[in-house]
């Protein structure tokens, strides 16, 4: 029982941590349409930039981690920029020819991590405040993970915030619907573009230092991610952030628990048929709003 | 105040429009006419920027605005009904309205309670998203979120397809008060009574270019009905 | 790129190939053994070369992918018509290259430690095969009093075999198997693992896990607060490449197992890694892989020159018994399986990041790819 | 010629807390040309989206011909035989003209038939780019279509699809003054030997056309009678027309609106 | 004002321009056309190309015909199918298992009858899912009906529930992740990351004789030719016409009395039978399938290829698939550390600047070429242009 019990905090973090890999997608591809293949090595980015902290900075690795999360939002989030002001912003309206367009733009990350860094994993070491963790009624909580998730919760405040409370916020969201309309509303539609494509990238920096913690740091850091990340967009609802937060966490928990009664191999393919079977019930994902439009 | 001047434009390789000479002079409702597919809707969107002219000159206020983008074409003072009542379907209808006050630059907050006093009805849908408002609902919030961007050139693409026969006769009252209030109109309007009481200017269009231009008094129903039928 | 037309036979330069994954999620552990075949091949040319000829290679890039594999050395052997060709890192780029080479009777210098139950005659296996590795680390395990083993792997042939060779082992020495878990490969989530790891408390986790799920598991069994002391992993996939990548702090301590570390203490060792670290650089490292890699061209520079010719034919002909001192200390050819003979070693992962060596067979052990010299593998399945 | 086509029977649909269609009782026998009108909002669109299966009624029941078909998904609902056209056209807009209409034309063909070939331009597709003036605009991608020749393309596909039923949901809106008389025509053509409900806010377009008009109102039938029972009865004024249309006249005798409504009498 | 009037100024309507009737020629002109590459192929391309390099053409044909599958369900039906390594992967794998079970027959060394892969993993006898494969007929048919059985019932799952777009497109990308671990984790019935490899027969010949090679190669030249007439052949029907109103609005669709699951349903599981087919010739000719060749990755790949060389076109999408394989190919070849880059370039090129692909500019330059002679108005490229998204020509397109 006590081990059941504990596969509830192993679900949240594991669900945490695609939270965080998925709040990029949210905005590029969630409110923008921008299947951002190239998210997965935006957060490769984002996890060099925490080794570069330690490795060619020599920053104590107790704070270096901490800056790594702003710098990596900015590097990421400028790197980002500079993809969708010179290709990205050819193809809106072209939705799927935006994932082909940013795959092989990933690919040619890859390649340039690989040329840079060298092919094997390097070493991102953990701050040491963040070694361990506490019991809690019998289970354990790691402070890596719980680190992730207060990572996630303070992400997602922030973008609740950018998304409902403020003006760009809703004007993406009326770009994303009809780009022409919103010109002719006076939106300057490209800076629009700009910024949640900034935003959206440099989340996935931010996602990246994360990982940093729990797993590998090297050139193919995003293929581990970015299936899962998709999923959890998809399955929450396009750009819908409460759809969003729960999606990750019920993958998380639904990947925990198939795990704990079968294996990790067959608990993934448990969890391809559980979302097919979920989209039967609601198509367009948890959370979406009805249009009368035909389409 | 706008004035357009030999102006020519289409869709990639087809033209639409062939030097199409237009001046909305200051406080005046210009009306363009013409039958479906004559290009009055292109010639709408070309002097609003969502169309880029492959040749001619579009001038607001004196300054070219040819080559400005959409968005600063509004900020600039021109708001756009575009034809087919298109609203941001995910937003509110308050949002609708919010979205388009803010990003034209925030004028006085009461443009957009003078916009809901034109358009009643909206009242009690301000919570509802804009995508599931009826044809002629949609239709106000069009007007009514161009109104709030405070534009001191009105262009409307057939405000009243769609609109109840009562807020009809409201809208055309609004375009008299907006006209007296000082702001310019350019309309292209299909009922033709509604037209010709509006406006000062009556321009007909055919194959996409200009056939006739007179002011409203030099003109009688029959003629622009004659003009209408070639 | 093509080199100049014309088989390995004439001009003064004889054709090789280089086959590994330059792309792809291999290319982490493959460029390596590419930089080791180069510097075996460049040492040579620079002593004058194999039977007067310099080694010209060609290099290819397997891109992680087996067909890419198989497209390679067909490419390789019959268009550029190489004397040999070194390459292959997983099993399953091994497996996809094999008909090519059987069909073509080309030779494939394969490097790395593997699952066993395999000798075609077209390859040389210069890794270990199980009674070299598994065997010799469940051995150790078993001297060091450890009752009760966790079995984690990634989920695929090489980890799969080894476990099968490990719980007929355990059964015969009495070894209790706690737990058989596989993940696939490039899994990142070990909490629900490290957790049932932390409450069943086997006195040692034998982890066959490959590439990045090592870092994984290795950093989240650390903030699980297990240490080596506790509970030592051994690792047969981890080498000296891939500890900087885990994060020493997270592997410090626990055993590996293989016949060679960048710290094996014999002469030619220290002409290896100091060769190595001028071409490369000082900060890096020499592994395993790396090492047996390296020592394959030499093997055939030396089985090229008994033979006195390069025809495979010939060389393979002259393969048995070809001798040499490696920087892993001697390994001779054995030319029925056409593996070598190889001493294991199990070494613990030092603060700097290397591997001390904490026990040998010190003999080199026999090959014995299908195990047919144990008796506890009686049961287990084996074409012979 | 007055067999019940369709009934709705008691048709109530919300949206969450708002009623939208609030228990209407609605008949039209075969062979009636009837106008629905009202406000914005009264929900004339949502009823042709019930009976044509779009939206599914709360409460309620849609028989046409004899059968019950609410719940029924809308291919099976055109294929009983109800047709429509919709308020904001939606056409192929990569497909051209002809084949848009020969789409419509042929949802009864097998799926074998439907991986034949088209050869050519059928008799009735042909039909129906005569009478709708399109036939210039055959092999034109429909997406390249202006708004009224969108709003043409829509009723030509309606025809194409013979169904016993049409659903039109104003078919002229945007549609120039000649224009709207010549859909007018057609219209008044095809109710000869078909069952026609035009939703219309274009008042001189219904004195012209109109035989029997229903009013909505928020939902529910304000009203139902002849063009002129329905302009006279005040609250349809108070509601949906405007005091001023019905007051003042006479003031432009250009006026069409006015000289039509003179001529109706 | 009267009804004669309201005639008069109706716009002008000439008779209705009927579509001339194509001639014969017309018609068979395609055909004719593939026939001549056809032969063109089995004759003239052996005297240029070693057998390496000939095997190598095979490969990118069987690319190719899963680009033009993917061409008919996502250019002309807009089912971006990022899982299209799973149908290749299921008809390589049935024809694979029977030439494995074929090669086991033969073999003396293998007393148990068994792949090696099984007996490592202690099964006894041979699985009940390999046992009907020993024979021919049933592996050549599940070539085809397995691939199409997973896609009719994934597809009509998915369809019905009107799932489409960016959502069908992750959801088929994570259909193909966990069909590779489904694959890799039932080691003892699949081989695992090996996957299945070293053919050496079928059907009691020596599949690696020059002649059963250059039989291989025949036969996958004419599959290709075949498929792709078949799939140019539904495209130009009313059906072909269909699924691109089912892509643009398939809403819409619905109230013209046609259900759009059925629609969708069909072009997706016809193109996975394509890949099926694809898959199976693969294995004689590379003499290996394995997972890494079905998943994300690879899934991937097939659909840059079909937007390389157009999407909406089917000749163009093979060409497509031809060339960036080739491509890559040389790239690789010349390259092997930098190839990656200009793989990258090359995506990124075409995608951004290209948007309808090489078919798009080989079509805007013919059409130049058209204009500056003189418009002759009839017939289209073949099976290429209809239901391309056409930025220009108001005034009718080719049909
Ligand atoms: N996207 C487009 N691509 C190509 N041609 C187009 C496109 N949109 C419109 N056209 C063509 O341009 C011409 C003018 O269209 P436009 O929409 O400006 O007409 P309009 O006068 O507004 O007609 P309506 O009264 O029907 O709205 C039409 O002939 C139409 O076919
Ligand atoms: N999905 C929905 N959710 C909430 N409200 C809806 C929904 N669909 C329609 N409505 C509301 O139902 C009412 C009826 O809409 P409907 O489109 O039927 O009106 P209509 O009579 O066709 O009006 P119009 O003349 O303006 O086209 C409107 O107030 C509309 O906002
Ligand atoms: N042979 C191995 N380690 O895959
Ligand atoms: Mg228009
Ligand atoms: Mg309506």
């Amino acid at each position: 029982m006590d081990a059941i019990l504990n596969q509830i905090p192993i679900g949240l973090a594991i669900g945490a941590v695609l939270l965080l890999a998925a709040l990029g997608l949210n905005f590029t591809f969630g409110q923008m349409g921008v299947i951002n293949m190239a998210h997965g090595e935006f957060m490769m980015v984002g996890a060099y930039t925490a080794f570069v902290m330690h490795a060619w900075f020599e920053l104590n690795p107790d704070y270096a981690l901490v800056l790594a999360i702003p710098a990596a939002f900015v590097l990421t989030g400028l790197l980002g920029l500079a993809l969708e002001v010179s290709v990205i912003r050819r193809f809106y309206g072209r939705p799927l020819d935006t994932l082909l367009l940013t795959f092989g733009i990933g690919l040619v990350l890859q390649q340039i991590a690989r040329d840079i860094f060298g092919a094997p994993n390097v070493d991102v070491p953990a701050p040491v405040w963040l070694a361990g963790g506490v019991d809690v009624l019998g289970i354990r909580l790691h402070f890596a993970r719980l680190f992730i998730l207060a990572l996630a919760v303070l992400c997602v405040i922030a973008i609740a915030y950018y998304l409902n409370r403020s003006k760009p916020g809703r004007q993406m969201r009326a770009v994303l619907h009809n780009r022409d309309l919103a010109a002719v509303t006076g939106i300057a539609t490209r800076r629009i573009d700009a910024t949640t494509f900034f935003l959206g990238s440099g989340l996935a920096g931010i996602a990246g230092v994360a990982l940093t913690l729990i797993g590998p740091t090297g050139p193919t850091l995003g293929h581990n991610y970015i299936v899962d990340a998709f999923l959890v967009v998809v399955v929450g609802g396009l750009g819908q952030l409460r759809g969003t937060i729960l999606a990750a966490l019920a993958l998380g928990l639904l990947n925990a628990f198939a795990e704990f009664w079968t294996d990790a191999s067959l608990a993934k393919v448990l969890v391809f048929v559980a979302i097919i079977g979920f989209l039967q019930a609601r198509p367009q994902g948890m959370f979406t709003v009805r249009s009368r439009a035909l389409t | 105040m706008l004035s357009v001047h030999g102006l020519s434009a289409g869709y990639g390789r087809a033209r639409v429009l062939f030097g199409v000479d237009l001046d909305v002079a200051d406080n005046s409702v210009t009306c363009v006419m013409g039958r479906n597919g004559v290009g009055k809707s292109t010639l709408l969107n070309t002097i609003t920027g969502l169309i880029t002219a492959t040749s001619g000159q579009v001038t607001f206020d004196g300054t070219d605005i040819t080559r400005r983008p959409a968005h600063a074409r509004v900020r600039a003072g021109i708001g756009y009904v575009p034809q087919g009542h298109e609203s941001f379907a995910p937003l509110t209808v308050a949002e609708n309205l919010d979205v388009a006050w803010e990003a034209a630059g925030r004028g006085p907050r009461t443009l957009v309670d003078g916009a809901l006093e034109l358009f009643p009805r909206l009242v009690p849908l301000m919570g509802r998203h804009a995508g599931v408002l009826s044809g002629g609902q949609a239709q106000q919030l069009a007007i009514a979120r161009a109104l709030v961007t405070n534009p001191r050139l009105l262009i409307l693409d057939e405000p009243t397809e769609g609109i109840q026969p009562s807020i009809v006769a409201e809208i055309e009252e609004a375009i008299a008060t907006l006209h007296a209030r000082g702001i310019a109109v350019l309309l292209v309007e299909q009922y033709l009574d509604v037209a010709l009481r509006l406006a000062d200017t009556v321009t007909v269009l055919d194959a996409g270019a200009v056939v006739h231009s007179a002011a409203r008094e030099d003109l009688s129903t029959e003629q622009v009905q004659s003009l209408l039928a070639i | 790129g093509c080199g100049p037309a014309g088989g390995s036979d004439d001009g003064d330069t004889v054709k090789v190939g280089m086959l590994h994954s330059l792309s792809g999620t291999m290319a982490i552990s493959e460029v390596t053994v590419r930089d080791s075949v180069q510097l075996a091949i460049d040492e040579i040319n620079e002593d004058g070369g194999v039977l007067g000829r310099q080694i010209e290679p060609i290099e290819e890039d397997g891109a992680s992918d087996e067909a890419t594999f198989a497209e390679k050395a067909q490419k390789l052997l019959q268009s550029d018509q190489v004397a040999t060709v070194f390459g292959g890192w997983t099993s399953a780029s091994r497996k996809a290259m094999l008909p090519v080479f059987e069909r073509n009777n080309g030779l494939l210098w394969y490097p790395v430690q593997y699952e066993g139950l395999e000798a075609s005659d077209n390859i040389v296996y210069t890794g270990a095969t199980t009674n070299q590795q598994i065997v010799p680390a469940l051995d150790y395990l078993a001297e060091e009093g450890h009752e009760s083993l966790y079995l984690v792997g990634s989920d695929y042939v090489f980890p799969r075999t080894a476990n099968q060779i490990i719980t007929a082992y355990a059964e015969a020495n009495g070894i209790e198997i706690i737990e058989e878990e596989y993940t696939p490969l490039g899994h990142t989530e070990y909490s629900t693992i490290t957790s049932e790891i932390e409450r069943e408390e086997p006195d040692a986790v034998f982890n066959t896990l490959n590439g990045d799920s090592n870092v994984s598991f290795f950093q989240q069994l650390r903030s699980s607060g297990v240490t080596a002391d506790d509970m030592p992993v051994l690792s047969v996939s981890v080498a000296e490449e891939e500890v900087d990548g885990i994060g020493v702090d997270n592997i410090e301590g626990h055993p590996v197992a293989w016949n060679y570390y960048q710290t094996t203490e014999t002469p030619a060792n220290e002409e290896f890694v100091a060769a190595f670290q001028d071409a490369y650089g000082e900060d890096r490292v020499t592994s395993d892989p790396m090492q047996s890699a390296y020592n394959a061209v030499y093997l055939w520079a030396a089985a090229v020159e008994e033979a006195e010719s390069f025809e495979v034919d010939d060389v393979r002909a002259a393969l048995d018994g070809i001798e040499r001192d490696a920087p892993e200390g001697p390994i001779t050819i054995d030319g029925e399986t056409q593996h070598l003979a190889k001493t294991a070693r199990v070494g613990v992962v030092n603060e700097d990041g290397l591997i001390d060596e904490v026990w040998t067979s010190e003999e080199p052990i026999e090959p014995d790819p299908y195990l047919t010299g144990y008796d506890w593998a009686d049961d287990m399945a084996g074409e012979e | 010629m007055t067999h019940p086509l369709l009934s709705l029977n008691g048709i109530r649909v919300a949206f969450g807390d708002f009623t939208a269609i609030d228990g209407i009782d609605l008949t039209v026998n075969e062979g009636e040309l009837r106008f629905l009108i009202g406000p914005n909002g009264a929900g004339k669109t949502t009823l042709v989206d019930v009976v044509t299966g779009r939206t599914r009624p709360t409460s309620g029941t849609v028989t046409f011909a004899g059968q019950p078909i609410h719940g029924r998904s809308e291919h099976r609902i055109v294929r009983t035989g109800i047709g429509r056209t919709f308020q904001t056209s939606v056409v192929f807009e990569e497909l051209t003209v002809t084949d848009n209409i020969d789409l419509a034309a042929h949802f009864r063909l097998s799926p074998l038939g439907l991986l034949r070939r088209r050869r050519g331009i059928t008799a009735t597709v042909g039909g129906v780019l005569e009478r709708t003036g399109l036939a210039p605009l055959a092999g034109s991608l429909a997406g390249t279509l202006s708004h009224g020749q969108r709003q043409w393309l829509e009723i030509a596909m309606l025809l194409a699809q013979g169904p016993r039923l049409l659903l039109l949901d104003e078919p002229v809106a945007g549609m120039s003054r000649a224009e709207r008389e010549r859909t007018g025509e057609l219209l008044t053509e095809i109710s000869a030997d078909h069952t026609v409900v035009v939703i219309e806010h274009d008042m001189e377009f219904l004195r012209r056309y109109a035989r029997d008009v229903t009013v909505l109102h928020e939902g529910r039938i304000l009203t139902e009678g002849t063009v002129g029972e329905v302009q006279a009865d005040p609250r349809v004024q108070e509601v949906y027309l405007g005091r001023n249309q019905v007051t003042a006249p006479e003031h432009d005798g250009g006026d069409m609106l006015v000289r039509t409504a003179n001529e109706e009498g | 004002m009267t009804a004669d009037d309201t005639r008069a100024t109706a716009r002008p309507a000439p008779a209705v321009a009927t579509d001339p009737q194509p001639s014969l020629l017309a018609r068979l002109r395609g055909p004719l056309v593939v026939a001549a590459l056809v032969a063109a192929a089995l004759l003239v391309l052996p005297l240029f190309l070693d057998q390496f390099r000939l095997n190598l053409f095979a490969q990118y044909l069987c690319y190719a015909i899963v680009a033009i599958g993917i061409a008919l369900a996502w250019g002309r039906g807009g089912m971006l199918t990022l899982g299209h390594g799973v149908y290749f992967g299921l008809g390589g794998y049935a024809l694979a298992m029977h030439l494995t079970l074929a090669r086991i027959a033969e073999d003396p060394m293998a007393p148990g009858g068994l792949p090696d892969f099984m007996e490592w993993s202690g099964l006894e006898t041979l699985p009940l899912l390999w046992r009907p494969f020993a024979h021919p007929a049933f592996a050549l048919a599940a070539v085809v009906a397995v691939p199409g059985a997973v896609a009719a019932l994934l597809g009509w799952a998915v369809f019905r529930q009107r799932v489409r777009g960016a959502y069908f497109a992750i959801l088929n990308q994570a259909l193909a992740a966990a069909f590779v671990i489904l694959i890799i984790g039932q080691q003892h019935l699949t081989g695992g990351t090996n996957g299945l490899t070293d053919f050496p027969t079928f059907a009691g010949t020596d599949l690696y004789s020059p002649e059963a090679q250059w039989v291989v190669f025949v036969i996958v030249v004419i599959t290709t030719a075949l498929i792709y007439l078949l799939f140019r052949h539904v495209a130009g029907s009313r059906y072909g016409a269909l699924l691109v109103a089912v892509r643009d609005g398939e809403d819409r669709v619905r109230f013209l009395g046609y259900n759009p699951t059925w629609i969708k349903t069909f072009a997706y599981t016809l193109s996975a039978m394509a890949a099926g087919i694809a898959g199976a010739l693969f294995v004689p000719v590379m003499g290996i399938i394995s997972p890494e060749m079905l998943g994300v990755v690879p899934s991937i790949m097939f659909v840059l290829a079909v937007a390389i060389g157009g999407r909406y076109s089917l000749a163009g999408a093979a060409v497509g698939a031809v060339v960036m394989n080739a491509a890559q190919t040389t790239f690789s070849e010349n390259f092997a550390n930098g190839w990656l880059y200009l793989q990258g370039v090359l995506f990124v090129v075409v995608i951004a600047f290209a948007p309808r692909g090489l078919a798009g500019i080989a079509q805007s330059i013919a059409a130049t070429v058209q204009r500056s002679w003189r418009a002759r108005a009839t017939g289209g490229a073949a099976g290429s242009a209809a239901g391309a998204p056409q930025e220009t020509d108001a005034s009718g397109s080719p049909r």
